[in-house]
């Protein structure tokens, strides 16, 4: 299950066979996953994995890295948590909310953000989400340091009971593959192109007529969307929405997951997340202390796997010759 | 030799025009009272010492810069206070001094990329990548047009200088510019290369207006048919390239003794 | 009494006061992150666990080997700024020909690491520290009672900032330092031994930080949370400024601490914020900060 | 003529790519020797690779009786090899006289301050503006002025008149004469084939790599027909 | 009788963020202490105490509680400090059937609104703690009052809870003061409380906060100049690490004291032994919980969810923790909680040796009458 994500780079012949065979297979994993794996696990999975997709949507093929992700990830869950439980809105609009208002967070934030480059575009994504940390903080309806609790997972379309562990899982798998297959066509379409070439030479892009600002704004508001579509998912998959998700070490933990799994790879931040989500279960039962562990591997990672796990193999002998190929 | 002005019905019609332009950087004035008309189907060039402001004026028509006064027009609208992306979708389109490219897409993709917006293909986040194909066989034209087929698939990075800078006359063309404004267009260029260019650039200057620095004298003046100098940040002489040549102030601010 | 905003002069004077205290440890933290950013181009987030690591060390030395607050000031900036030069050497190193965002990502992990070694050990309650004997107390300023130790902090956090500013930007050593960011292979071929110089300036940012560190101890609980609760602050505080300029990072370490001071007064509710809010009107008026140069 | 500097089977890599294959070349004390060649063919990688800037490199570098190869980067400014880059290398963080005055000294008998600032006047008159913010001519200018104040005994310049307004060409042209005179060893490389004909006692052509073909300035005239086919001059 | 061969008692809280000293791994091992002091089994099975570290963060809790009940066969669940983590797990275990006894978290969400039948709370709570800070001390003469409060629900809740005890007691509540959460300098906070002329000075915050309002109070000479401070949550293990140099002089409310009698001291020793520092009324809270949880499955004679929660509630708490508490419809458990001071340096004799106490609170006045907590559980 794996796709390319070089924009079309000129290849004769692509080996398409053995992408078919890798995507297929790990789309049947998925699938049967629930056979094997406890189910609010692999749904927590997915809707890390899906964060974290469309966070690398930003970092991966606009070059921007946001340190205030969480914010629309927390955020989106809120909302959600909020439309759902106290408005009673059915799941599937109550994650239209989240999706919505994380967008508008994103025009917020991204509004601001662009206006500088690089590591101050980092540093400044950091503070706004910081500040929305402490308004969710003192807000009323987001209930504190309790957070909402008890949200009804409901009923998808009126008839599908969510409460069921088998229904939400499919449920999230089905959202899951609609927001990567969504992000999918965004790098890999003429808007994507475009973003790339802003990512490489800002001030050649503005003199070929391209208006930079509004597309790295779109670009941050969709993934600020697509980060609330995970968020949402996530606030019925636990069934509460709490201050975790919005805080800066939130942001931090989905770039480790896109780091680790490997930057501007389609399908990396899946493994990352999953990388990420099981060390955090291991580490809570074991000797080791969470924040040194996790704090080692990322600059284990930056220092010696960069490209991250999906990315070494695609650069790996095997890799290549099955036609993959990472430039980053 | 002066180049000669093609046959034209009338006067050639002004596209480009600046009056009273003027910048300042802190309290150093880079350009001052510059007036400057670019014409269609005429190659005008702008030359001067270093330091003279040529850059400069070039980054304040196209936007990159704010005047500190003056108004400049593009196709008979007032620009002055415009978007350099506006300014470039309007026809208004310029090279870099120090080039510049996407250094990690392949020239073909280099190309591409500026084809996409003027055939409206830049928006688009729901189309797929073959929605370009279109566009691909009108690159490989331009490819080849400016002699890059050979390295039609290898990364930008990997170019050598001089022909980093053929690729960005490319997608400068690309954009199918009304006028074109390039910044020493030969500066580390090959031989072969400049005399490929300076073909290219008459060829494009048929049909529309190029302004373009450069210090090669002898593209100025086969290729050129009015020429400014610059010095100071003022315009100190005008005309064609057997009169400018011939006044002795641009000789010891700019020449030298040499012949071009 | 005269009133300023409804308040009384009197109290007015003292929050002022007040804020350019706070205004000292944000100076001295952004501007070991102007010179670390400035000739590394490293935004070195364990900035706030190398000021950690200073107030840790002055416990540590306290309560181990009986060593005090005065040769602590110097003794803990020195072991960390050691720290510092072993990891830039070791591994921080290796990142430069990177995008600058690794550096990034690498110093994160530093910092949760450090910090989470240091909970891990010493637990989040922290431990004390008692101001030196030679400053405790205070004095009555008429306007407010002003502990001496406070007139300290800043009346050294000034002189380290700008005794730290002449070094940069009026030596040699300050243009070498600056030339190698920009081109350090370059700089080589002039002769200068670079990768010594980064080290240095790496050892110079970390000592600051736990400069400020030690400076903290006697008045905030050392705890393992000090450094990641003002990071942030910090890194917002150096956007307001523009890391372009090292003056630039200490006027608008003073100027945002009192800014917060006051708000501290005003409307409290908002003075964790009110940086943030800056930093926002400032980006919408001038992108490249109160300080900062043309992009 | 005593050799100063005499490279033998160089080659170089970038990456993967192999750029050098085998160039021998000799510069003499006091001598100016132009490099000629294609754009591409690796003129501007052999000086990287004399003066260690390329690490990836093997054969050998004999510079007055050392072999540069193992001295680090560092160090090669200081046994009197000055390297003028390309693309100049001017610190915009400096300003133009913390620029000029950035590369320490390395022996006596280098340019004063005064002196350069005789020779380029520019520089004198934005001595305090960010380096940067120099005109592209201006900047190659505070290029060569920053080497020639260290003191060292060959310079490695490329390509110095790219950019350059003529009469400049021809004052950096002075500038070189003058440094010939008083003993300064050149290797330059350069695309302006009219200017490097009149400063250069002799000249090496390189073409894919490797040096093919070596003749000094008299035999210029001979040579005319070998340069149109390597050069296209 | 249990179910699967054995009893499992989960301990999950957070071991390595701020909370970690609050509770942390020593809630462990008072589980342990409690399993050993009943004998190690129960029903004639043994009695097995797992643990692990939730990070703060209520998905992590609710995922290692879900895997818990489903594979581990865990029974019960406690300690669960932190509020959101308290609610979260709760609100799964209900579904579950399964038992959870908070002694960690101090929302009376738990037992309020959002009370479960098969929910404990154990050790305080924030009505508890307002009660005990705010009642007891005007009637020790602080009845003029200025409080610093954490800008969050927590702090509100703290601050209005205690603002009333203070006027039903006769005291005034003279201003106060927002702060936002994890602010590092109280000086401009401290400078306002002072010139306020307030008697008491209420920290209604947590942790850091309180730790370094406590220690800027000292520098800026607040209780030498005649003011009191009181902290509203703020136990044993904060108070180490201020140091008593710091931290003397200050009043809070603990629903535990070492040192309060022969055997809290003698259980303290034993704590001290096996983790390195004295309990506090989180690790003796949690110790009585899995006491009285094993109690209650004795009786019960079985570890079924309904039957035991029907027995802790029927059978009164008499152990080193509480003296005859009792557990009410809503879940609460109902005990005493003590008004405590911080001793001088020159006071202390031994280690740890911290506390004065200044007052008994009775259970009934420290906690909300269950009629009026909101919970359904409660016929009114
Ligand atoms: N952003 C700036 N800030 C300050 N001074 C500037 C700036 N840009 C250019 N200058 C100054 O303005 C003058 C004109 O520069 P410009 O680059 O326009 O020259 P030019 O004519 O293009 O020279 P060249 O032929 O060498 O490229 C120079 O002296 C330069 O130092
Ligand atoms: N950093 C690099 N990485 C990979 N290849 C490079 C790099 N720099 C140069 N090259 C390649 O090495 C070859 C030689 O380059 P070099 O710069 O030495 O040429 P040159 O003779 O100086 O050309 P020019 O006249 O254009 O400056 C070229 O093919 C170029 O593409
Ligand atoms: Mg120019
Ligand atoms: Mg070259």
């Amino acid at each position: 299950m794996t796709l390319t994500l070089d924009i079309d780079k000129p290849r004769e012949k692509k080996p398409v066979v053995a992408q078919t065979i890798f995507l297929a297979a790990g789309l049947a994993l998925l699938v049967l996953a629930p056979l094997f794996f406890y189910p609010v696990f692999l749904m927590k999975l997915l809707c890390f994995a899906l964060f974290a997709c469309a966070f690398n949507l930003l970092l991966g093929y606009t070059g921007l890295l946001s340190f205030g992700h969480a914010a629309f990830f927390g955020g989106a869950a809120y909302f959600t948590a909020h439309a759902v439980k106290e408005w009673g809105l059915p799941p599937e609009l109550g994650i239209l909310v989240g999706v919505a208002g994380a967008a508008f967070l994103g025009a917020i934030i991204g509004f601001l953000a662009i206006r500088r480059q690089g590591i101050y575009f980092a540093m400044i994504t950091l503070a706004l989400a910081q500040m929305f940390y402490f308004f969710c903080l003192q807000a009323e309806f987001t209930k504190g340091e309790d957070g909402i609790q008890s949200v009804p997972r409901g009923h998808l379309f009126g008839f599908i009971d969510l409460s069921q562990s088998a229904n939400m899982y499919y449920f999230v798998l089905g959202v899951f593959i609609i927001g990567v297959a969504i992000i999918w066509r965004i790098i890999h379409s003429p808007f994507g192109m475009i973003l790339k070439s802003i990512r490489e030479n800002e001030t050649r892009a503005v003199s070929l007529g391209y208006s930079v600002r509004n597309y790295k704004l779109a670009a941050f508001v969709m993934s600020a969307a697509l980060t609330g579509l995970a968020g949402g998912v996530k606030a019925l998959v636990f069934q509460f929405a709490t201050l975790t998700d919005v805080s800066w070490q939130m942001s931090g933990e989905v770039i480790l997951m896109t780091l680790l799994g490997g930057i501007g790879t389609l399908i990396g931040p899946l493994f990352g997340a999953g990388l990420v989500v099981t060390l955090q279960n291991y580490l809570a039962t074991s000797e080791f202390p969470v924040t040194i562990i996790t704090g080692l591997v990322f600059m284990v990672c930056v220092l010696l796997f960069r490209r991250g796990i999906v990315g070494e193999f695609y650069n790996s002998r095997l890799g290549r010759k099955l036609g993959f190929e990472h430039r980053h | 030799m002066t180049a000669v002005l093609p046959e034209q019905n009338g006067a050639p019609r002004v596209v480009l025009s600046a009056r009273g332009l003027r910048r300042d950087f802190g309290g150093f004035t880079a350009v001052n009272n510059v007036n400057l008309d670019v014409h269609d189907a005429r190659v005008h060039a702008l030359i001067g010492p270093n330091g003279a402001g040529k850059t400069t004026v070039f980054n304040l028509l196209t936007k990159f810069l704010q005047p500190t006064d003056g108004t400049i027009t593009l196709l008979g609208e007032d620009i002055t206070r415009m978007a350099p992306d506006k300014v470039a979708r309007m026809g208004l389109v310029r090279s870099f001094q120090i080039s510049a490219v996407f250094p990690h897409m392949s020239v073909l993709e280099n190309v591409r990329v500026a084809l996409q917006r003027p055939n409206g293909l830049a928006t688009q986040f729901w189309k797929p990548m073959s929605a370009l194909d279109g566009l691909t066989a009108k690159a490989d034209h331009l490819i080849r047009s400016v002699g890059l087929d050979k390295e039609r698939n290898a990364v930008a990075a990997d170019l050598s200088y001089g022909r980093k800078r053929v690729l960005e006359i490319a997608t400068t063309l690309a954009l199918d510019p009304k006028v074109l404004l390039l910044d020493e267009p030969m500066a580390g260029m090959g031989h072969e290369d400049v005399g490929m260019v300076a073909e290219i650039i008459r060829e494009v200057a048929r049909e529309r207006a190029v302004l373009m620095v450069e210090h090669n004298l002898s593209v100025v003046s086969t290729l050129c048919h009015h020429v400014t100098v610059l010095q100071r940040g003022e315009i100190l002489a005008e005309g064609d390239y057997a009169e400018v040549s011939a006044d002795p102030r641009v000789r010891t601010a700019y020449m030298g003794t040499e012949e071009a | 009494m005269t009133m300023i905003f409804g308040i009384p002069l009197q109290a007015f004077l003292g929050q002022l006061l007040i804020g350019l205290i706070n205004g000292s440890f944000y100076a001295l933290l952004s501007l070991g992150l102007a010179i670390i950013f400035g000739l590394l181009r490293v935004i070195n987030f364990a900035h706030g666990a190398q000021y950690m690591l200073g107030a840790f060390f002055a416990w540590m030395l306290l309560s181990y080997f009986g060593i005090g607050y005065w040769p602590a000031l110097i003794v803990a900036p020195l072991a960390v700024g050691l720290v510092g030069a072993v990891i830039e050497r070791t591994m921080l190193r290796r990142l430069y020909t990177l995008d600058p965002l690794y550096g990034l990502l690498f110093t994160f992990g530093l910092a949760l690491t450090i910090e989470g070694t240091f909970r891990y050990l010493y637990g989040a309650s922290g431990q004390p520290y008692a101001t030196p004997a030679a400053l405790a107390g205070g004095t009555n300023l008429g306007f407010m009672f002003l502990p001496v130790y406070r007139g300290w902090v800043i009346a050294f956090s000034l002189v380290v900032c700008i005794g730290t500013w002449l070094v940069i930007e009026k030596t040699k050593l300050g243009s070498y330092l600056r030339a190698a960011t920009e081109n350090p292979i370059l700089v080589q071929s002039f002769g200068i031994n670079v990768p010594f110089l980064l080290t240095l300036t790496y050892a110079l940012g970390a000592a600051l930080a736990a400069l400020a560190g030690v400076l903290a101890a006697p008045i905030y609980q050392v705890s393992p949370l000090m450094g990641s609760n003002i990071i942030i602050v910090v890194f917002a505080v150096v956007v307001v400024g523009g890391m372009g300029s090292i003056m630039g990072a200490i006027i608008t370490g003073y100027l945002l601490g009192v800014a917060e001071g006051l708000t501290k007064v005003f409307y409290p509710e908002a003075s964790n914020i009110v940086i943030f809010v800056i930093m926002a009107i400032v980006l919408l008026i001038r992108p490249a900060g109160l300080f900062g140069r043309d992009v | 003529m005593k050799p100063l500097l005499k490279v033998s089977g160089l080659n170089a890599w970038y990456g993967e790519s192999h750029i050098l294959h085998g160039v021998d070349m000799t510069v003499g004390e006091g001598e100016m020797v132009t490099l000629l060649g294609r754009n591409g063919v690796g003129k501007t990688t052999t000086l990287r690779s004399i003066m260690g800037i390329v690490r990836n490199r093997k054969g050998a570098i004999d510079f007055s009786g050392e072999d540069l190869i193992k001295v680090p980067l560092h160090r090669v400014a200081h046994r009197g090899l000055g390297f003028i880059p390309e693309e100049r290398g001017i610190f915009s963080t400096l300003s133009v006289y913390e620029n000029l005055l950035l590369p320490p000294a390395v022996a006596k008998g280098g340019m004063t301050v005064d002196e350069i600032f005789e020779l380029f006047p520019n520089l004198h008159e934005r001595r305090n503006s960010p380096g940067t913010k120099l005109s592209g001519g201006e900047q190659q200018m505070l290029a060569i002025a920053r080497i020639l104040r260290t003191g060292v005994r060959m310079m490695l310049l490329d390509e110095p008149t790219e950019g350059l307004a003529p009469v400049i060409v021809q004052r950096i042209g002075d500038v070189l004469k003058t440094l010939k005179e008083r003993g300064m060893t050149v290797l330059l490389v350069e695309q302006n084939f009219r200017f490097a004909s009149k400063v250069a006692d002799r000249f090496y052509l390189m073409d894919h790599g490797r040096m093919v073909g070596e003749f000094p300035v008299s035999e210029l005239s001979d040579r005319m027909g070998m340069l149109h086919d390597v050069l296209g001059v | 009788d249990a179910s699967d061969g054995k009893v499992k008692i989960g301990i999950l809280n957070d071991q390595s963020g701020v909370y970690a000293d609050f509770g942390g791994k020593s809630s462990y091992e008072a589980a342990l202490m409690a399993v050993e002091d009943f004998g190690g089994k129960v029903l004639g099975v043994p009695v097995e105490v797992i643990t692990a570290d939730h990070q703060n963060k209520a998905d992590i809790a609710s995922n290692i509680a879900r895997q818990w009940y489903d594979t581990e066969q865990v029974d019960s669940i406690m300690e669960l400090t932190s509020s959101s983590v308290g609610l979260a797990v709760q609100a799964l275990s209900k579904e579950k059937k399964k038992i959870t006894i908070n002694t960690g978290a101090a929302t009376t969400e738990l037992t309020g609104k959002q009370c479960s039948p098969y929910g404990f709370h154990w050790a305080y709570d924030t009505h508890a703690l307002a009660v005990g800070t705010g009642g007891a001390l005007v009637k020790q003469g602080g009845d003029s009052w200025f409080f610093l409060t954490a800008d969050y629900a927590f702090g509100y809740s703290l601050e209005e809870n205690t603002g009333n005890y203070v006027k039903e007691n006769g005291g005034t509540v003279v201003g106060s003061v927002r702060h936002p959460l994890a602010t590092t300098d109280f000086s401009s906070f401290l400078l306002q409380a002072q010139s306020s002329g307030a008697k008491v000075i209420g920290l209604a915050n947590a942790g850091l906060d309180t730790s370094n309002a406590i220690k800027q109070a000292a520098e800026f000479g607040i209780v030498q100049g005649g003011q009191r401070l009181a902290a509203l949550l703020f136990t044993l293990a904060e108070v180490h690490g201020l140091g008593l140099e710091a931290a003397q002089g200050l009043t809070l409310t603990e629903g535990f004291y070492w040192n309060r009698n022969e055997e809290t001291a003698k259980f303290g020793k034993r704590f001290m032994e096996r983790t390195g520092k004295m309990p506090n009324m989180v690790h003796a809270g949690t110790y009585s919980a899995v006491l009285s949880y094993l109690k209650a499955i004795e009786k019960a004679g079985s570890d079924d969810g309904d039957a035991v929660s029907k027995e802790l509630r029927a059978l009164p708490v008499n152990d080193v923790f509480a003296e005859n508490g009792k557990v009410a419809e809503n879940g609460r458990m109902i005990h005493d909680m003590y008004l405590l001071e911080v001793k001088k340096p020159d006071e202390s004799k031994e280690p740890w040796d911290y506390f004065k106490v200044l007052a008994t609170i009775p259970g009934s006045d420290a906690f909300i009458d269950p009629a009026k907590s909101g919970c359904d559980l409660v016929k009114s």
